[in-house]
């Protein structure tokens, strides 16, 4: 296992690889997005209580799964690059960082508009969106300490102590924001929660999730490779690249 | 018997490299002295040697192991000065020299007045450290050569702010040292007269040794 | 399903658009800067890959 | 074993005779703390009832600033003279060595936090049981915050930005100012505050296993 993941850690391996992965990759996302739209927007019936303003858990749920997800990564490829020492990871982490908070960052605009309808007021206090929230200042303290270090190297593995430290953290917040937010409002009927809907406003959801996904990784392919470009500038393959 | 070994060592500083391929063996009895112009790496190299830099490639080896693998193991046979002395200003001499004592790990009573008379600061337990001129303090930092038992020295830059008398000492110190069989490796930019003993040299211009 | 009830979206048009337009932003501007971030670099990598070999 | 035990104390006693030889880092935190909660009547007035109810979560927010400023002391100095190396290249566990450290800063700036936050509570008059939800939030919290802000430290020591350390520290602070907070309030209620108690001891000794351990990397990767 071990040669396989040195294997794959090598950056010309990676960036032939993320060359012809990432064909795919953006070729699903388009589909996917395109069918989770139409179908969200076009197909699914209207809720039966909201009415058509719950057409905005298509964007939001998916923004704040993928921030989650994103942020899982972060850990593990932390986690990866103090362990095995790999260049690779680092860059991966570095460079989804930002996505990761841009994510977030969708998740709690799209949550607020959609509370405005539900509640009357665009800011509520509701459990997910605090922990929500707390996630984006998370994702803005790895961005800062990343950009605090003039060596990428280091950078990287402060990043990971700081993304594992964060990664144990999230469930402690998570819960917390729960018990504090049931004790303030009592268990408010959020409508943020995947209601039990039926199959037409499902398939949309779940494409939405993949399209999302397969974004994600498109976007951090392209930004991966530019920084291997940078990182293995005086190497022999790159000025091959480079030459054509 | 034992052996401190670098293969093709490589330390790269903001994209320039710094040195490249650079190996060394040095058994004991070794004495080594590293010089270079400011920031051609020496104090890096010091670092990587005495495990302080984690370095990707190339490897550092004690005794055939690479440090990584026993790390403590190695760290109880090797003492590394730095620029820095080390020393707490808001303590007394005296002070210093405990903790210094302490970290050594040895349970052996130590009478801090000789050493200090040794290293030319007799009298000077009680006083405090910020109260101490550079060389003083730089003295007080180098007492712990007078202290320490292990075997392999890492010593930067061991004889700035010193005066000629203060030199001399230090001098001596090294060389009983490796006449007794310990490893030394220094670093300065001035020309050493260690006279009467073999010392390899390692000179690092700015990209190759 | 006729055009204008499309965009009417039973009265809310204002907040699924709003969130809509602000997902499409962000994603654009991940685009956006992914891309301008790979041509930035190969550009100024080529610029110094020149002077080297001149 | 009993080697680890004296290393441990002389490292204990070294901190804590530096941060008594300089006061002035102990006495500013303590003063800033007394501040803080001072500043709050200020905005809202003592007659309206707000402030009695605010107390105990004014008096936890101002301890977590007072700590949040005081976290930086911990490596600073041995940053700048240099003896970080020493302690790192010694033959004892940098964990080791970095839990003193952290016990001696919690002795230093944990536990005066802790006296004068109930004087202060006796002072604006609040009842028993919530001077006694606060004693056992702040005795629960305030090592938790020196752990984990440490850890911070020592990811941070000798960068440039300086709030970077706060924006690190406040959002993993965070459960334990909702879980205090919510004890206080159940106290005033006369409700048992067993529960979070119990969560505060959990995320306590989670902190005491781990953050040693991940400072003492995030200080090999900051020297190196």
């Amino acid at each position: 296992m071990y040669k396989w993941i040195h294997q794959f850690g090598s950056p010309k391996y990676f960036y032939d690889i993320s060359l012809h992965l990432s064909k795919w990759v953006t070729i699903v996302c388009i589909v996917c997005f395109i069918g989770g739209l139409y179908g969200g927007l076009v197909l699914a019936p209207a809720d039966y209580q909201q009415g058509d303003s719950f057409r905005i858990i298509y964007v939001h749920v998916p923004a704040a799964w993928m921030s989650l997800f994103i942020y899982v990564i972060l850990a593990t490829s932390g986690a990866i690059s103090l362990i095995w020492h790999i260049k690779i990871t680092d860059i991966i982490a570095r460079v989804s960082a930002p996505i990761g908070a841009s994510f977030t960052f969708l998740a709690l605009s799209t949550g607020a508009i959609w509370g405005k309808p539900m509640w009357g007021t665009y800011w509520v206090w509701d459990a997910r969106l605090t922990s929500e929230l707390i996630l984006l200042f998370l994702y803005l303290g790895y961005i800062a300490l990343q950009s605090a270090f003039d060596d990428k190297r280091i950078a990287a593995r402060a990043g990971a102590i700081l993304a594992l430290i964060g990664i144990i953290n999230i469930p402690i917040i998570h819960y917390s924001v729960e018990w504090w937010s049931t004790l303030h409002q009592g268990p408010t009927i959020t409508k943020l929660d995947k209601p039990s809907i039926h199959l037409t406003m499902l398939i949309p959801l779940i494409l939405m999730v993949i399209a999302f996904k397969t974004f994600y990784i498109a976007i951090a392919l392209i930004k991966t490779r530019s920084e291997i470009l940078k990182y293995e500038c005086n190497s022999s393959w790159v000025k091959k690249i480079l030459g054509n | 018997m034992s052996k401190f070994s670098i293969n093709n060592l490589e330390c790269i500083r903001q994209n320039n490299i710094l040195f490249k391929g650079l190996n060394l063996t040095m058994e004991d009895g070794g004495l080594v002295q590293i010089n270079g112009a400011n920031g051609s790496g020496k104090s890096s190299l010091l670092q990587i040697c005495a495990g302080l830099i984690q370095i990707t490639t190339g490897e550092v080896l004690w005794n055939n192991i690479n440090i990584n693998q026993h790390r403590y193991e190695f760290q109880s046979n090797i003492l590394y000065i730095g620029h820095t002395n080390a020393i707490k200003a808001t303590l007394t001499a005296e002070e210093n020299m405990t903790i210094i004592h302490s970290l050594t790990g040895s349970k052996s009573k130590i009478n801090y007045s000789t050493i200090l008379k040794k290293i030319g600061m007799s009298g000077m337990n009680k006083i405090f450290t910020y109260n101490m001129s550079a060389g003083q303090k730089r003295r007080l930092g180098l007492t712990r050569l007078f202290m320490t038992k292990s075997k392999l020295w890492f010593l930067d830059e061991p004889f700035n702010a010193l005066d000629k008398e203060g030199k001399k000492i230090i001098e001596n110190l090294i060389i009983n040292h490796c006449a007794k069989g310990g490893i030394t490796i220094f670093t300065t930019h001035q020309k050493m007269e260690i006279d009467g003993y073999p010392l390899q040299s390692i000179h690092l211009r700015n990209n190759n040794v | 399903m006729s055009l204008n009830n499309f965009f009417a979206m039973g009265g809310y048009a204002a907040y699924v658009w709003s969130a809509y337009g602000i997902s499409f932003i962000v994603l654009f501007l991940n685009i956006f800067l992914a891309v301008r971030n790979e041509r930035k670099t190969i550009d100024e990598l080529k610029k110094r890959l020149g002077s080297n070999n001149k | 074993m009993s080697e680890y035990i004296n290393i441990f104390n002389v490292i204990l006693k070294r901190d804590l005779m530096l941060a008594f030889r300089d006061k002035t880092d102990f006495i500013n935190s303590l003063i800033f703390f007394i501040i803080v909660i001072t500043l709050f009547p200020l905005t809202f007035g003592t007659k309206s009832t707000i402030v009695n109810e605010i107390i105990p979560g004014m008096i936890w927010i101002s301890a977590l600033l007072a700590t949040c400023l005081s976290l930086e002391t911990i490596f600073r100095s041995d940053f700048e003279d240099g003896s970080i190396e020493q302690l790192t290249l010694s033959r004892y566990p940098l964990t080791l060595l970095v839990s003193a450290k952290i016990f001696a800063h919690w002795i230093t700036f944990g536990m005066p936090l802790i006296i004068i936050s109930l004087l202060m509570g006796i002072l604006l008059s609040l009842s028993n049981e919530i001077i006694i939800a606060l004693f056992i939030t702040l005795i629960l919290g305030t090592p938790i915050l020196s752990l984990l802000g440490s850890v911070m430290v020592a990811l941070t020591i000798g960068l440039r930005g300086g709030m970077l350390l706060n924006l690190l520290i406040l959002p993993l602070s965070m459960p334990v100012l909702i879980f205090s907070t919510v004890a206080i309030q159940n106290a005033a209620l006369n409700q048992s505050i067993i529960a979070e108690t119990y969560f505060l001891a959990g995320i306590l000794v989670l902190a005491i296993t781990l953050a040693p351990l991940a400072t003492a990397a995030a200080l090999r990767i900051r020297l190196s």
